[in-house]
This record gives C-alpha cells, sequence and structure tokens, in this order.
C-alpha cells in the first residue's frame, strides 16, 4: 500500500508499579480504515488509547499521526493533532449542561471571546445529537440524564471534533442496537471521507459489522492483526481469549418453590407502577426493554434503593419489609448496579474488601475483622470469577472496567445472597469473560439461587433466561416463556406494537 | 504552706509601686548572668509590645538579660504555656507572665516553684496561685470612666459599652466595674452592652447600630483602644462627633493622638512601660533574695484632652508625674 | 447523604433549574429571619437600617464572592483575612506616604492578588490540598503583615481615599454599589465566561475536566487570584471606613465568607455554587448581627444566637429545596 | 490533579502499601525538622526535652485521631474546640461539688459524646454539609459553655483526678500514654473494624457504600461521637495539667487538629487518611512550636515560621511519595 498510515504505533510500552498493561505494541491504521482494537478485560486496549489521546504517557516506545511523531503532553495536545477520544467511563460534570460538557475546554465565543456562546453551542450540540438521539435537549443538565443518554452525548461530543482520528472506547457499552445503528451509519460517513477510528468494543457482532481491521491483545501484548472482513469471528475470539468459546445452550435449573413473589409493586419516586412477578428457585428471570422503560428502577426498588410507594414483595413466603438496601442485604438480595462507578466501587479500597464490604460482620470475630478470612475469600472468589490481574490488595480504581465488575459480582456471593439482581451485568465485559459469567449465573441457578438479569442486549436475555419479562413505561407489558423467547416477540411487546399510537417516543428510544 | 487563692483588688499584702524603694531600700546587685524571662499575651497590641519595653528598659539598667516572647494570637492559651514551660526548663532566673486565663499558665507555677525560680504574674488575669502579681486594677479601669461620666455629664443619660472578647478576664472586670459604678447613679442608663471581640470593625458596626437607634447617646466606653478608635470613626460618620463621648482603655499612642486630635474623649492609661519596668525592678528584687509584698499595685490614669499635657509631650518624665501622682494621692 | 439523595430526584421542570430554586430557599431563610427580627425590633426595617445592613454585610459579601469562586473551583481560601491585611497595610502606607490614589489602590490589589497566586501555584502546580495550603498562608501572611508594620496599624489614611469607599450616592453608601457590581461581574463571570464554566467543572470532575482539556492549573490560580484581589478591595472598604490599617485586621473573615458561600448554597465538595445565594448569605449574617445588637443581646447570648441562625438557616434551606 | 495523579502511582511492592510509605513521607518531615531543631537548639534532643514535646502534642494528637476518623468519613468537625470547653467545665464542675472521678469522668464523656451526636445527626439525618453544620454548633457550644459558667474558670479540680491526667509512669506522663493508648484502639477501629472500613468506604464514595448495604448514617454519627468524646478526653488532660476548667478554652484546636490530621495524609475530600500519620503531624507542629520556643523566637517570626512549616512539611511528604 502507498498511503501512509494514518497512525502508526511503534513498540508502545506502558509499566505501571505492578503490572505491565502495554509490551512493545506495534500496528498501524489508515486513512478512512475501521480498526477494531480486541482483547478480553484488562489486555491494556483503554491504557492504548489514553496514550494515543494525551492522558497518560508510554514508557516507552512512540507512536506517528501522519507520519509524524507524536509528543503529546496532555488532553490538549492531541486534540490539536486531530485526534477525538470516547473514553470507557463518562468523562463528564454532572451540574453542566449537555452543551456545556460537549464544548467543555473549547467553549465557542461571543462578544469578542469574553462570553460563552450558549445559543450556537446548543445548537451544534443539538445537530450532533440528532443524528443519534434527537430527543436529547442539549441545555438539560447532564445530572439529569440517563446513562445511556450521557453516553450518546459523549459520542455527539466526539463528531463534534472534525477529527481525523476517532477513538471509541467502549462507545454503546450502555446502548441499545438501536442507537448503534445509527452510530454505525455516522463511521461510515467518517470513514469514507478518510477519518481513521479506532473502535473498542466486546460486542462482537458490532465489531464484525463496521470494522474492516481488528488488532488483537492480550495481556498487553498484541497478538496480531486480522482483516475482520474475511476472518471468522470464532477465530477471531480464540486469539482474544487464547482458547475456543463453545457456543453453550441454554440450561435450566428451575425448580418448583417459588421463592421471589412480588405484587403489585410501585415507586414511590420513579414512573414504576403495579408491578407484579415471581421468581422460583433456580430460575433466571430476564427483563427487557427500552431505555427508560423502568428495568433499573425496579431492581433498585427490589433492592431496598428506591422507596416503595405500595404494594409487596415476599420471599419464601415472607413478606419483606425494604427501608434501604441493608434491609434487603439481610434479606438475601444482591444488586450489582447499572452504573458502577457511581454506586458500586469505593475506589481507593482495595479489590478484597470492596468484594466484602457487605459481609465486613461475617468476616468479623468480636468486632475484629479477620483480614486472613477475607482473602481467603477473596482469593476463592475472585477466582472464580477469573480477576485479572489477580492482585487482590490493589485498590479497585486500578483495575480494567471488566474486572471491576467482576469484583462487585463476586460480592455477592461472598455474602451468601439467593436472590441476586444483575443490572447489565455484562457491560464492558469481554467475550471470554462473558461467557464465564453466563456460567457463573448458571451455576448460581443450579446452587438453587435465584437471579433477574437486566439486559439491552436481546442475545443475552435469550440465552440466559428461563422466563421473561417484558417491561414499558414502567409496567410489566408481557411475561414470555422460554419457548416464546425470540428477539422479535420481545421487541414488539417493548415498543408495543398491540397499540402502536400510545407510545411516547420522547421517553422511549427506538428499539431495544 | 497553701497560699490563699489570689484576689490582687483585695489582697491585703500589697504595696504601692511607688513605695518600692522607700520599703525595699535602693535597688540591689543581682547576680552575674541573671536572666530574666517575660511571657506575654501577644504582641499584636501595643499595650504588650510596651510592657516588654519597659522589661528590657529595667533589664538593661540592671544588667540581666532579657527574653520576651508571646503566644501566636490572643486565643493561644496551650502556645503561652508551651512557651512558657521552655522557659522553665531552659533555666531562667525569674519568669514574668502575662497568662491569658487564669488558669493556663497554671502548671507553670507549680514546674517553676519545683525548680526554684520565681514568677511573677504580671497583669490581666490573675493565676490563683500566684505568688507575686504586679499590675493594675482591672475593674479600676471601668469605675474610673464611669466615675467621669458621673462628674462631667451630671444630667446622665443613655451610655453604651462595647465589650471585648466574651470571658476574657479583662474584658470581664471592665465592663463589672463600669456597669456597677454606673449602675448607682440613677441617671444614667446602659442601654447596650455588645461584644466588639477587641476588633476594630465589629465594634465599628457595633456603634453605628447603637447610634442608629439611641441618636442621643452620651457615650460609649471601650474595653480597649482599639475599638474605641473604631468606634470614634462610627461616631464621626453617624455626625455625631463632640456630643458621644468615646471612651477606651490602655493609653496606646494612637489613643493620645485621637485624643489630642480631639476626636476621643479619653483613655484609661495603665502605664505599659513604666508597669513593664516596676514588675522587672520587683522579678529582679525576688532574684536578689528579697520579699515583696505579694502585690504590687501599678498606675493608671484617665488621660482626657485637659490632663493629656501632663503625662504626654516633650520633656515629660513619666516616672516622676507618676510618683507625684501616688504622693499627693496618699 | 447528599449523594444518595439523587435516588429521590425531584426535577420538577425545565424551568426552574435547581440554581434558582436553590436561591429561593435562601430568599426564604433571610425573608424568615427579617421578619423575627422585625417583630422584636423596632425600627428594624427602617430604610436607615436596611441600609445599615447591607453596608456592614458589604465586607463579607465581598470576600464571600471570592470565596464562592474558589469552592466552586474544588478549593477553600482560609487566607483572606491575612491577605486583606497585606493589602490595608502597604495601601496605607503607601498613601501615608503620599503616593497618589490610584498608583496605592493598584499596590494594593496587586499584593492581593499576589498573595492569592502563591495559593493558587501551591495547590494547582505543587498539588497540596486547599485547606492546608491556606492554613499555612493565613499564618505565613499574617505574621508578614505583622513584621511589616511592628505590629502596629498604619493611621492618618487620607480623606481622598476614604471618601472613596466609604461615601455615599444618592443615600447608597459606595461600598454597597462597589460591591453590587463585583457581584455582577462575578456572575457574568461564572455564568457567561468561559473561565466560569472551567470552575464549575473543575470542581465538578476535575479527570473529566482535564480529559477535556479544561487548563486545570490556570483555572483554580484563577479562582485564588480572584479571591486575593476582592480580599484587597475588602480591605480598602474597612480602611475607608475606620481610617486606619490594623495588621490584625480580618481575623476569622474567612469563616464569615465560608458561612455565607454555605448558606447561599455552595458545596465545599466544589462544582457548585452560586453569587446571588451569597449574597443572600452575607445579608442574613449581616442583619442577625445587626438585629442582635439593636436588641442588645448580651456577648454570650449573640454568639449562642449566631451559632443557631446559621444552623437554622441552612435547615430552612434544605426545608425548602429538598435534598440533594 | 489528585485524581489523574492516580495513573502514576509510585507503589514499589505489596508489601509497601500506599499507607505505609505515606507515613514514611510525614516520618521524613519530622526527622528533618527535628535535625534542623537539633543542629540550632542545643539541648532540644535531650530525653526531658522528647518528653516535653510529645506531652505538648498531647492534647492536639487527641482531638486530631478524632478529627481524622471524621475527614475519613468525608467530614469535618470545627468544633472540637468548644465540645472540649463544655465537656471540662461540666466535669471540672461536678469534681468541685465531690461528685466522684469516675461519675465526674462519664459525665465529661457522655457530654462530648452528645456534642459529636448532633453533629453527627445534623449531618447524617438532615443532610446539612459538615462544614457549616460544625461551624454552627463552634459557636452555640462555646456559648453554652459560657452561659453555663458565666464565663469564669472552674477552679480547683481535685488533686486526685489531676494526677489521673498529669502524673508520671516510670518518667512518661500519663497524657502521653493515654494518647498512645487511644491511637491504638483507633488504628484497630480503622484497620480492624468493619466500622473503620464503613468510614473508608463513605468517604470513598458514598452512594456506592450505600447501595452496598454499609449503615451510612451511623457510620458518620460514629465518626462525630468519636470526634466528641475524644475532645472530651482531651480536655480532661487539660484540665488535669491547669488544674481549672475554663469555658474559652480549646480555641483554635480545630486548626492545629486538622493541620495534624492533613499533615499525616488525610485527604479533606474523604476516604483517606493515616492514624501513625496524624500522631506524626501532630508531633512535627509541637516539636515545631517547642523549637521555636526554645530558640526564643519573637512571636511575629514563629507565626511566619508556622506558616511556612506547615507548607514545608506538606511539600517534603509531597516529593517523598510523589503526586497522589
Ligand atoms: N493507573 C493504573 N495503575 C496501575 N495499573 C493500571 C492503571 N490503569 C490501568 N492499569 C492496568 O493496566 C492493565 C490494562 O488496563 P486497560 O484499562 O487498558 O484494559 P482494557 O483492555 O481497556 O480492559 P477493559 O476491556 O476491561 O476496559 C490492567 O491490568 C489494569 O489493571
Ligand atoms: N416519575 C417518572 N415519571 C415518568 N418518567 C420517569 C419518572 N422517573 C423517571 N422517569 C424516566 O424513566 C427513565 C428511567 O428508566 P430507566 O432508563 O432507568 O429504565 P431502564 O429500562 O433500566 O433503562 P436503562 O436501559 O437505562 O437501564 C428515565 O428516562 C426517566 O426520565
Ligand atoms: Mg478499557
Ligand atoms: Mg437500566
Amino acid at each position: 500500500m502507498t498511503t501512509t498510515a494514518r497512525l502508526k504505533f511503534e513498540g508502545i510500552t506502558k509499566t505501571f508499579p505492578s503490572v505491565k498493561a502495554l509490551s512493545d505494541a506495534t500496528f498501524s491504521i489508515k486513512p478512512g480504515e475501521v480498526h477494531a482494537l480486541l482483547g478480553e478485560n484488562g489486555a491494556g486496549k483503554s491504557t492504548l488509547l489514553r496514550i494515543l489521546s494525551g492522558v497518560s504517557r508510554q514508557t516507552s516506545g512512540e507512536f506517528y499521526v501522519d507520519g509524524k511523531l507524536a509528543t503529546f503532553k496532555n488532553p490538549e495536545d492531541a486534540r490539536r493533532a486531530g485526534i477525538a477520544m470516547i473514553h470507557q467511563e463518562l468523562q463528564q460534570i454532572p451540574n453542566l449542561t449537555v452543551a456545556q460538557n460537549m464544548f467543555l475546554g473549547h467553549p465557542l465565543k461571543t462578544a469578542g471571546g469574553l462570553l460563552v456562546n450558549r445559543r450556537e453551542q446548543e445548537k451544534r450540540a443539538a445537530a450532533a445529537l440528532a443524528m443519534i438521539d434527537p430527543s436529547i435537549d442539549p441545555s438539560t443538565p447532564i445530572k439529569n440524564l440517563k446513562v445511556a443518554q450521557r453516553q450518546i452525548v459523549e459520542i455527539a461530543r466526539a463528531l463534534l471534533e472534525n477529527a481525523k482520528i476517532v477513538a471509541m472506547d467502549e462507545p454503546t457499552s450502555s446502548l441499545t442496537p438501536a442507537e448503534f445503528e445509527s452510530l454505525a451509519v455516522i463511521i461510515e460517513k467518517m470513514a469514507a471521507s478518510g477519518v481513521a477510528i479506532i473502535y473498542v468494543s466486546h460486542k462482537m457482532d458490532e465489531v464484525f459489522r463496521i470494522c474492516h481491521q481488528g488488532t488483537v491483545m492480550r495481556d498487553g501484548n498484541v497478538v496480531g492483526t486480522v482483516d475482520l472482513r474475511t476472518a471468522a469471528q470464532s477465530d477471531v475470539i480464540a486469539m482474544m481469549v487464547g482458547r475456543e468459546l463453545m457456543h453453550e445452550e441454554h440450561n435450566s435449573f428451575v425448580k418448583e418453590d417459588v421463592r421471589v413473589e412480588v405484587r403489585g409493586l410501585s415507586s414511590a419516586v420513579t414512573h414504576v407502577r403495579d408491578v407484579s412477578f415471581t421468581v422460583r428457585r433456580g430460575e433466571v428471570v430476564g427483563i427487557a426493554g427500552l431505555v427508560g422503560s423502568g428495568r433499573t428502577e425496579l431492581l433498585r426498588l427490589l433492592a431496598g434503593v428506591d422507596k416503595i410507594g405500595s404494594g409487596e414483595i415476599s420471599i419464601d413466603g415472607r413478606a419483606l419489609k425494604l427501608t434501604n438496601p441493608r434491609s434487603a442485604i439481610s434479606a438475601g438480595i444482591g444488586l450489582l448496579p447499572e452504573e458502577r462507578k457511581r454506586e458500586g466501587i469505593i475506589p481507593m479500597r482495595p479489590v478484597s474488601l470492596n468484594m466484602a464490604l457487605p459481609s465486613l460482620r461475617k468476616f468479623a470475630k468480636v468486632g475484629v475483622v479477620r483480614h486472613s478470612a477475607v482473602n481467603t475469600t477473596a482469593e476463592t472468589l475472585l477466582k472464580r470469577v477469573n480477576l485479572r490481574p489477580f492482585q487482590i490488595d490493589r485498590p479497585i480504581k486500578l483495575f480494567s472496567g471488566g474486572n471491576q465488575q467482576k469484583a462487585i459480582i463476586a460480592r455477592w456471593l461472598a455474602a451468601g445472597s439467593e436472590i441476586l439482581l444483575f443490572d447489565e451485568p455484562t457491560r464492558g465485559i469481554d467475550v471470554g469473560a462473558k461467557s464465564e459469567i453466563y456460567h457463573l449465573i448458571e451455576n448460581l441457578a443450579a446452587e438453587g439461587k435465584s437471579v433477574i438479569v437486566v439486559s439491552s442486549e436481546l442475545p443475552e436475555v435469550i440465552r440466559l433466561s428461563d422466563r421473561v419479562i417484558v417491561m414499558r413505561n414502567g409496567r410489566i407489558a408481557a411475561q414470555l416463556e422460554r419457548h416464546e423467547l425470540t428477539e422479535q416477540t420481545i421487541v414488539s411487546h417493548a415498543v408495543g406494537d398491540a397499540e402502536p399510537n400510545t407510545l411516547s417516543s420522547t421517553q422511549e428510544h427506538t428499539h431495544v | 504552706q497553701e497560699l490563699a487563692p489570689l484576689n490582687s483588688d483585695t489582697e491585703k499584702d500589697r504595696v504601692d509601686w511607688a513605695q518600692l524603694e522607700a520599703k525595699y531600700g535602693a535597688f540591689p546587685k543581682i547576680p552575674e548572668g541573671t536572666r530574666a524571662g517575660g511571657v506575654s499575651k501577644t504582641l499584636t497590641n501595643e499595650y504588650w509590645r510596651s510592657l516588654g519595653e519597659g522589661y528590657e528598659k529595667f533589664g538593661k539598667k540592671a544588667g540581666a538579660t532579657v527574653a520576651y516572647q508571646a503566644a501566636q494570637s490572643e486565643g493561644d492559651q496551650l502556645g503561652q504555656l508551651t512557651i512558657a514551660e521552655g522557659m522553665v526548663t531552659t533555666g531562667f532566673n525569674v519568669i514574668l507572665v502575662s497568662p491569658q486565663t487564669d488558669a493556663n499558665l497554671q502548671p507553670v507555677m507549680e514546674q517553676a516553684k519545683e525548680a526554684n525560680i520565681p514568677v511573677v504574674n504580671v497583669n490581666d488575669a490573675v493565676v490563683p496561685q500566684a505568688e507575686h502579681y504586679v499590675g493594675n486594677v482591672q475593674r479600676d479601669n471601668g469605675v474610673r470612666v464611669a466615675k467621669w461620666f458621673i462628674d462631667n455629664r451630671p444630667e446622665g443619660g443613655k451610655v453604651a459599652i462595647i465589650e471585648g472578647q466574651a470571658g476574657v478576664f479583662a474584658a470581664v472586670q471592665r465592663t463589672a466595674g463600669f456597669k456597677s459604678t454606673i449602675g448607682e447613679n440613677s441617671k444614667f442608663q446602659v442601654v447596650a452592652s455588645v461584644p466588639g471581640n477587641w476588633d476594630r470593625q465589629q465594634s465599628y458596626d457595633a456603634a453605628t447600630n447603637i447610634l442608629q437607634q439611641n441618636p442621643d447617646l452620651v457615650g460609649f466606653y471601650c474595653n480597649n483602644d482599639g475599638m474605641a478608635l473604631g468606634v470614634i470613626e462610627a461616631v464621626k460618620a453617624a455626625g455625631l462627633l463632640g456630643k458621644v463621648a468615646v471612651f477606651g482603655t490602655d493609653g496606646i499612642s494612637d489613643a493620645y493622638k485621637s485624643i489630642e486630635a480631639g476626636e476621643l474623649t479619653g483613655t484609661v492609661d495603665s502605664f505599659p512601660i513604666l508597669t513593664g519596668e516596676v514588675a522587672m525592678e520587683t522579678a529582679l528584687r525576688l532574684v536578689a533574695g528579697q520579699t515583696v509584698a505579694r502585690v504590687v499595685a501599678t498606675p493608671q490614669a484617665l488621660i482626657t484632652k485637659d490632663n493629656l499635657a501632663k503625662y504626654k509631650g516633650d520633656g515629660v518624665d513619666i516616672r516622676a508625674v507618676l510618683m507625684k501622682d501616688a504622693a499627693s494621692a496618699q | 447523604m447528599s449523594d444518595i439523595a439523587a435516588e429521590t430526584p425531584k426535577r420538577s421542570s425545565k424551568l426552574f433549574s435547581s440554581f434558582s430554586l436553590r436561591d429561593a430557599g435562601t430568599l426564604i431563610g433571610l425573608i424568615i429571619i427579617m421578619a423575627v427580627f422585625a417583630a422584636l425590633v423596632p425600627g428594624f426595617l427602617f430604610e436607615r437600617n436596611l441600609i445599615n445592613i447591607l453596608q456592614q454585610s458589604s465586607i463579607n459579601a465581598c470576600i464571600a464572592l471570592g470565596m464562592t469562586l474558589v469552592i466552586i473551583s474544588g478549593g477553600i481560601d482560609l487566607s483572606v483575612g491575612p491577605t486583606a491585611a497585606i493589602s490595608a497595610v502597604l495601601t496605607a502606607a503607601l498613601l501615608v506616604t503620599g503616593v497618589p490614589v490610584p498608583v496605592a489602590l493598584l499596590a494594593g490589589l496587586g499584593i492581593g492578588a499576589f498573595c492569592g497566586l502563591v495559593n493558587g501555584v501551591l495547590v494547582a502546580y505543587v498539588g497540596l490540598q486547599p485547606f492546608i495550603v491556606t492554613l499555612g498562608t493565613l499564618s505565613t501572611y499574617r505574621a508578614i503583615a505583622l513584621i511589616y508594620t511592628g505590629g502596629n496599624p498604619v493611621l492618618g489614611v487620607p480623606q481622598g481615599f476614604r471618601s472613596l469607599f466609604n461615601g455615599n450616592v444618592a443615600g447608597i453608601p459606595n461600598s454597597v454599589i462597589i460591591v453590587a457590581v463585583v457581584a455582577f461581574a462575578a456572575w457574568v463571570l461564572l455564568k457567561k465566561t468561559p473561565i466560569g464554566e472551567y470552575l464549575l467543572a473543575v470542581g465538578g470532575n476535575e479527570e473529566a475536566s482535564y480529559v477535556a482539556g479544561v487548563p486545570i492549573a490556570l483555572t483554580k490560580i484563577t479562582a485564588y487570584v480572584i479571591s486575593g484581589v476582592l480580599a484587597a478591595l475588602a480591605s480598602f472598604i474597612l480602611i475607608g471606613r475606620l481610617g486606619a490599617a490594623e495588621p490584625i485586621l480580618g481575623n476569622l473573615w474567612e469563616l464569615d465568607a465560608i458561612a455565607a458561600a454555605a448558606i447561599g448554597g455552595a458545596s465545599l465538595m466544589g462544582g457548585k455554587g452560586s453569587i446571588v445565594g451569597t449574597i443572600l448569605g452575607a445579608i442574613i449574617l449581616g442583619a442577625m448581627r445587626n438585629g442582635l445588637t439593636l436588641m442588645n443581646v448580651q456577648a454570650f447570648y449573640q454568639l449562642l444566637a449566631t451559632g443557631l441562625i446559621i444552623l437554622v438557616a441552612m435547615m430552612i434551606d434544605r426545608a425548602t429545596r429538598g435534598r440533594g
């Protein structure tokens, strides 16, 4: 090929005090190429992109943009060199508006550069947002948005930059296929105009849909670059995880006895209304629905996080009085929250103690926590969820997102929770780990635990669930048995095909 | 034997400063290399710096080395304690303390006694166990100003008090002296007694508010000069200069200037430099082995424009003037 | 439990942003306090007394405006009092030696800015905690003011300077007008300019700001410099009023200013604060002092009332706007 | 830029957790300060003086331990001084009226706990900002102590009580022993008990802690109650030394305590702090005061040195352990 690479990495190495996150990463990307960066959690993808975008510096090696050596001292330098980045974690200021966030650092100015031109910012922000979700109002404070909407804002922000390289680190982790479709169109357009795109995602179908080339990383090393237009998905996955992943069928462990019974449950603070369902021992119940349909809110109600307005929850026939998460936890309920960074982790504390937090008293003897017991349990459980790197004393904030997720799952195993509420359990989790988590869920069911899984990924819902509850507008729209489960039926119940004209499209986004 | 808790105002075993020489003879020779340590409340107020000047002055004359230290702020009781303890540790021959509170230097008294170092309590708060006290009567400050009002404003009227920091010994005593004396005269009415916290700005604001409600006020008594100088500005701003009498306490140089300029009505000067000299003299007499009365009373005087020339100006020998005052008071 | 409060977001409508709702809470607090005093103190609501209250609040308001910006940026400035003192004694000393007023003013503002700059650099570049940096400079600056003057006040500030800060225009004290102008400028800065957005951003999420290319260090330093300059300005108002500059002036100003900002809705965690709220907060504190003095409340009980009113003001505010 | 800095933490090995490295930084600061004074002041390192330093640091250390726990939980307690004052005057008054020592002690600790409880409830249940709550109670508690005593000190604390807190065991002052025991207990609490982990969790991420079932309110209240109890204990040490209890005691203790905690590595953002570090921080401050006094440094220059040393201690610490 004669064109110079738009972006070329040469021997990029990054060492942290206790891990080598990247070693000798070398590959290049051409203009107009959509290049996937693939690898398990902790493989070093985000680390590489953070170096590219000037957020951190490589220990050694260099990279070139359009053949020019790049030496970025801060994100601003990278931006000037034409690099736009969507970070894996939302990088937003809660109290500022959507538009202010999108123009943060480089506001449009007026009055001779003195004042911020709010109107123009909002106009342009609206235009960028409209490409994905026109319902987002650029003048609302970002803290009022749902995670999914906030992620759309992050994407739109990157679109505003007119960059020649756009790095996207799991841009769709909270999005539904519908939004991904819009993004795919945008990416195609950008690629057509010569922009190089680096795309990181654990959703393989997305990757294969839009990416031309893919570089596979494992434990900080580049394993190789493959042409995704020709390669087989299973081969690529094998490259990533170092082994073949079997496509597994759903296993059912449903017992007869009803463990959880929810009757007429309504929220005191959100739009969840009149929800009734049951979950049996060993049953995995999936909850599907559109963004904003109230799935998360339902789980928060069950976990005692949100206040119950009316209705009843009983476990093993005993009615619960849920006043706070603690009461739910002692009733054997454990919640894997949707927004890991905000609701999940205590950043500066070690993984082991993040895991043990709700069950500390179980590890205590005469009021003193036996850290040896914590560590023993942590080693067992964190191994079971396959934490990587396996360093249980490290502050959790130093782990990759997927590994943080695993630690929170382990938290409820440690607490011995019988009823597990998983909100988007595989968000940001690599394919290998994903199948591990599926196994884990199945194992839990096999042990007789009851699991409720909220997921925006329909294949996941179908793969895991014995039964699926479809939610719409805060209410249950349908309960589908295993044999009825197809993507088609779920979607039609979620959007309410039966009564097509009652749909409020500002609240609810197109597809599941 | 245990000493009775000291009340510097009523203690029987006392001597007036002017009588020191008459009673104990000329100043004796002190041992070579005598070191005297002064521990002040704070140096942020001119009064305490002047006191230190007096220490140095007399110390130099008598051939003693003087160290003068102060806490970092007026409320820093433990800091002052640390300083005083340091002086005991480093073997000063005599220590002069002006405690922040009645109690905060108590341990030093004990430690010094063990180490056989005499301690002189100089002014302000009075440590009950103090064996030696040099200073004026705080209460008397307020009394003198109250008497001025009774003498000079025979028709009576409304008066207001700007107090120092809540709970501080000098502020409590001065206020009490003024209040009780003026309270004996039914023509006067204390319409306000509010805290100025030794702070000029707060006193200014308080005075503004008081004047607004009581434009017919006849006077202010302030627990120190800094506050009085704030109050006088408020009086000026209200256009009442000359109508409202304002008194301060301490006799700092700015107060004198203000009196000369016809603004401040008066201040109760307790002559810090002279007090310092007397205190040092007493301390060094103790070092020389003399026995001195438990309380040595130092002078104070109400300074107004009328008698200002007598106490301040070129060629005024304040010591001689006050000696004469003392003699005539006898 | 401010964060958990997010669990029950009571967003009513887009028209009322949380900002103005919050200010309404502060306003209600002020109105209640004014009403109580009006009932207890005859003449409390006279125009003359209201102007008094404004004038007496002006110094604290001026300091509190700077404090609000610093707090929004995620910092705190405990050194405002000593900064004011340094600036006051320097300006007064220059004026007394006959330096023209504008030059002395500039020198005073300049030294205020410099004090702020030192704070800002230590926070932003050296990376120390704001509380501890300004606790250190609190002592350091005070010591400098004391050493410079030997502990004595600087007297004899010329009338020309005094009337500039202590005069009236149509019955409104100049100090009130000055602070009103500063407040408006601060409001524009915070709501309309890039730097205001940066302040909110840095205080709201520093990492995200960094990633977005916000000049973090510059933003923080700006906040501290403004705080220093406003401390200097406040000291001018004070020496205009008192005619003298004391090296010990400004003692405990930081607490009053922080109280005003907090009552006005600033969060000491950063990222949140309101100019209007701060001004209202300063007036609440001023009205309280004024009312207590007029009622001739004894010192100990004034102290008690001060503490309780701060607590009650915060509770009223919390009650009117709900949690969060 | 504390968060971003996290990308390059200089942790060398698993054996040295970030905890002890941070403490090593503080220790180096202490050693440098001690070395400087040892060079300048003859007798500074004499055993007698070292014991003096420990004794003089003990009150601040005691207060700072409680402060550290509160700071770790994401709060701050400005009311420690007045809490100590209330507890001191009550205990002394009881003792003077002949109440047995243990009863008076319990009453004093109880009132300290109660003061802390009020702070804690206002923070945890009413949801007010810790800074402003304790600023309000700072005034309120002080006023209560003053009103209770009419502003007068309570004199004549019996010898039995005094020797309990002011005696020696084998040349070591009881106060030092008491604080050492308290420090050990605080260390156990923080490192070994669920409540310690809860404190770190609540200060580190309150919402996540809530979701994980941590009893947020209880945790916060515990921190404030401990702070109140330790303030009471510190006041016992003080009245043991002074033989009298004054309603104005404890003035500005909060700043010294915060300084000690911050020098020792506590982050005022919460979630971080060290018991060992705080003790070292208190000793740094004590050694500094002691050394400056022995050098006979004039008050203004002592103030200057205090400020500068706080700044330098923080910078040394920052330099030795890198950013973060
Ligand atoms: N600041 C840090 N300090 C120490 N180690 C770090 C730090 N940041 C990342 N790491 C480590 O670097 C490795 C690579 O992390 P990175 O976030 O790049 O993984 P990733 O491929 O993006 O994973 P994921 O798919 O889960 O997002 C991980 O082992 C992680 O623990
Ligand atoms: N009281 C209410 N009335 C109407 N709508 C509400 C109410 N409270 C919240 N909402 C809306 O409901 C949505 C919240 O539902 P949420 O998105 O959490 O459900 P979800 O199905 O879990 O979505 P996600 O895919 O983001 O997890 C938000 O869009 C919010 O604006
Ligand atoms: Mg990643
Ligand atoms: Mg959800």
